[in-house]
């Protein structure tokens, strides 16, 4: 009976977050918190965290296999290759992005939260480019270089790389919470997002391909960040609307 | 003592060709507790969805303080408490940990107002067992805990007793008349009816399977 | 006041019986229009000086790009008018595209093939305006697949309407990617589109098809919106009406 | 008539192109009829169903 009974004894300051109190959380934090908590998360599941980029090891290693094993064949297509393998481990983990909070109602709760859904979902996209896409461009020039690219080439592949998987976690992220609420969307997910990807994988193949061939590659990869910015600023918007649309 | 007002009025809304809310009204006030009974299919959980904004009718109009919710969508959202059909916590985080989440996303949380929170909903032997090792019951009471820290004047719950063994039943009862009596409103999809003291404040509105 | 003579026009009823209505003052003339210019095409235009009687694959070509093009954008600010003022009629609209504008697009995509194969010597090349219109094909595939994948009528409109005004956004930087890829690895296209150039002979033929096109996809568009519009009625009162003369 | 139909030798390129044109184009039309005619006999036979609801 501890519980029971008891009303008007516990402590009940008045409503917080009711347009009274001062103490609710600025988007900001909000987000921030978001992200930490994705990516606390994803320690804890240690295993989604390391299969796209186990698969992207695998995709690269096709490549000798299936073409030739020799490196001046294999060189003109590295470019190409690191870059078709990154879009598509990239993709691989979009699936996982919004799934599990859609299940366990975290998404309806960010939606009901009084914060804007654009800047929480912003924050879900930075981790996921965070936990993808940063790990990708550390590997990339592994892949390059067992491709046949030169040791100088490393911090062209790194920096498109980087920049590049931005612009995909953003499209991805469209990409996710359009197909929210379709069971075994993984076709439909790559059908919708590969098409917008493909100015992404034009300057960023682009990029490498100079920067393999020892060449200026700053034209490209300005580019990429040109459409990584323009993501930043309409992805997440289009993003919540398709979460609001598939929450109702 | 406050004049907290969510009203329905007229509400219509079709899922398909299934016509749901069939100009449904209610009106709940500060102090007050609206209970959703009917059936299954009745439309209690999709009324709570339109009451906070997440569907959207096709007739008719959700108000909170005498203005359309959809004025300002998320000035409203941030007076309001959702409680799902499933609590909303990660299985790979503790309770402590999710609760620190979920309300941290609403408002700045002091750690003696999670203990005590946690205290209230019976949870301080397992607030750090991952939540992935609790019983269903136990992750309802953690879900309460969250709903009391969110300190907000509009609550939605859909089945809050779900799970619940008798103590917890009459915890959710004591919550919610504390809750009313601090000026509090709330709307609840119940299946049983609550474990409430009778008089203050309980109304009833029943749906029908159209 | 002038929303509610919008939201009456807008109205399923009305926009049905104007749609049943219209359809044959855009058939006609569409069919009139296609038929001179595929006279005016094939028979009166002189034969091109470089490319011989194969550009007169133009006059079918173009016009399927176009509408290609056309419908996607059609399709994009229906969806846009559907998602932000709630209209079933705009959502309708935009579903009644999809099927038209991915058919032409496949139109394009084969005739274009077909006039570059003489004068590449293959069926397929990398040109950007094929390249292009085959991701367009890819776009509207996908939107057509996210629209089929829910029951719900009402969700799919929406959710599908915000891939389209996605989409749209990204057409012209696809476009342009796409030139910019192709400018660095091969000669510009074989396919010259509405060149001013061209002699009235040539010219006026294969704008009577760009005309007669889009009449056509008006009148298939409203004969499609008639039906998308009934299928998302649920108000019985003027079905009877609209059914029952 | 033979010069017209040889096209110059692109025969085997130009007919194609239009023959596949116009097929698309009559199949819009067939499939526009058609799902106009389905969505008719839907909405009549919701209309026995429902009644006179709403």
């Amino acid at each position: 009976m501890r519980d029971s009974g008891t009303m008007g004894t516990a402590l009940r300051p008045a409503f917080a977050a009711g347009g009274m109190g001062g103490s609710a959380v600025p988007a900001l934090a909000a987000a921030r918190l978001v992200l930490a908590r994705d990516l606390k998360l994803a320690f804890r599941k240690r295993s989604q965290l390391v299969q796209p980029l186990a698969f992207f090891a695998i995709v690269t290693t096709l490549f000798p296999l299936g073409v030739s094993p020799e490196l001046p064949v294999l060189r003109p297509m590295a470019a190409g290759v690191v870059w078709a393998a990154a879009l598509l481990s990239s993709l691989l983990a979009l699936e996982l992005l919004f799934r599990d909070d859609a299940q366990d109602g975290t998404l309806e709760q960010y939606a009901l939260s009084g914060r804007s859904l654009t800047w929480l979902l912003a924050a879900k996209t930075a981790a996921h480019w965070l936990l993808t896409g940063v790990p990708l461009a550390l590997m990339a020039p592994l892949a390059g270089l067992a491709l046949g690219a030169p040791g100088a080439a490393v911090p062209g592949i790194v920096a498109s790389v980087a920049v590049g998987t931005v612009a995909l976690s953003l499209i991805g992220s469209i990409g996710a919470a359009l197909t929210l609420g379709i069971r075994r969307s993984g076709a439909l997910l790559s059908l919708l997002t590969l098409p917008l990807d493909i100015p992404v994988l034009i300057f960023g193949a682009r990029a490498t391909e100079l920067a393999i061939g020892g060449q200026a590659y700053g034209v490209p990869v300005q580019l990429l960040a040109a459409l990584a910015v323009l993501g930043l600023t309409l992805a997440p918007l289009a993003a919540a609307a398709a979460v609001r649309i598939n929450l109702e | 003592m406050s004049d907290f007002c969510l009203e329905g009025e007229n509400v219509h809304l079709w899922r398909g060709d299934h016509h749901v809310l069939r100009g449904v009204r209610f009106q709940v006030r500060g102090g007050e507790c609206l209970q959703l009974t009917g059936a299954n299919g009745a439309g209690k959980t999709t009324l709570l969805r339109t009451a906070c904004g997440l569907a959207y009718p096709e007739g008719g109009e959700i108000t909170w303080c005498g203005e359309s919710i959809r004025k300002d969508m998320q000035a409203f959202h941030a007076q309001l408490a959702y409680l799902g059909h499933e609590p909303p916590l990660k299985a790979e985080l503790s309770a402590r940990e999710n609760l620190e989440y979920w309300v941290g996303v609403r408002r700045l949380l002091a750690d003696e107002e999670l203990e005590h929170a946690l205290q209230r909903v019976g949870a301080q032997q397992w607030a750090d067992r991952p939540v992935r090792t609790l019983s269903a019951g136990q992750k309802r009471r953690a879900a309460l805990a969250g709903l009391t820290l969110m300190r907000v004047p509009l609550w939605l719950l859909d089945e809050p007793t779900t799970n619940l063994d008798a103590e917890g039943q009459r915890l959710v009862g004591a919550l919610i008349a504390e809750h009313l009596q601090a000026g509090g409103l709330a709307l609840a999809a119940v299946h049983h009816e609550l474990a409430m003291t009778a008089g203050q404040g309980l109304q009833r509105l029943e749906l029908t399977v159209a | 006041m002038a929303w509610t003579w919008f939201h009456r026009l807008a109205s399923p009823p009305h926009i049905y019986r104007i749609a049943g209505r219209l359809t044959p003052w855009l058939g006609w003339p569409a069919a009139v229009l296609i038929g001179g210019g595929l006279i005016g095409g094939l028979v009166l235009a002189p034969p091109d000086y470089q490319q011989g009687d194969g550009f007169r694959i133009i006059y079918v070509h173009a016009p399927s790009a176009w509408m290609s093009l056309m419908v996607y954008t059609t399709m994009a600010v229906a969806a846009a008018i559907g998602l932000i003022w709630r209209m079933k009629v705009a959502h309708a609209v935009a579903a009644s595209c999809a099927p038209i504008g991915a058919s032409f697009t496949f139109a394009a995509l084969v005739t274009g093939s077909l006039w570059g194969a003489p004068m590449w010597g293959t069926y397929w090349q990398w040109d950007p305006r094929l390249t292009s219109e085959l991701i367009l094909l890819f776009l509207y595939l996908g939107y057509m697949g996210l629209r089929s994948a829910f029951d719900d009528v009402q969700r799919a409109d929406r959710v599908s309407a915000v891939l389209a005004v996605v989409g749209v956004v990204n057409v012209p930087i696809i476009h342009y990617s796409v030139v910019w890829w192709n400018s660095l690895h091969q000669a510009p296209s074989v396919m010259r589109l509405g060149a001013p150039t061209m002699p009235p002979s040539m010219l006026v033929p294969l704008l009577m098809m760009l005309l007669g096109f889009t009449l056509f996809f008006g009148a298939l568009l409203l004969v499609r919106l008639r039906g998308e519009v009934l299928s998302r009625e649920r108000s019985a009162s003027w079905i009877r009406e609209a059914l029952h003369p | 008539m033979k010069a017209f139909l040889d096209m110059g030798g692109y025969a085997a390129y130009v007919w194609p192109s239009y023959a596949l044109t116009l097929t698309v184009m009559v199949l819009n039309i067939v499939g526009a009829r058609r799902l106009l005619k389905r969505s008719r006999k839907d909405a009549l036979r919701r209309l026995m169903i429902g009644g006179t609801e709403s």
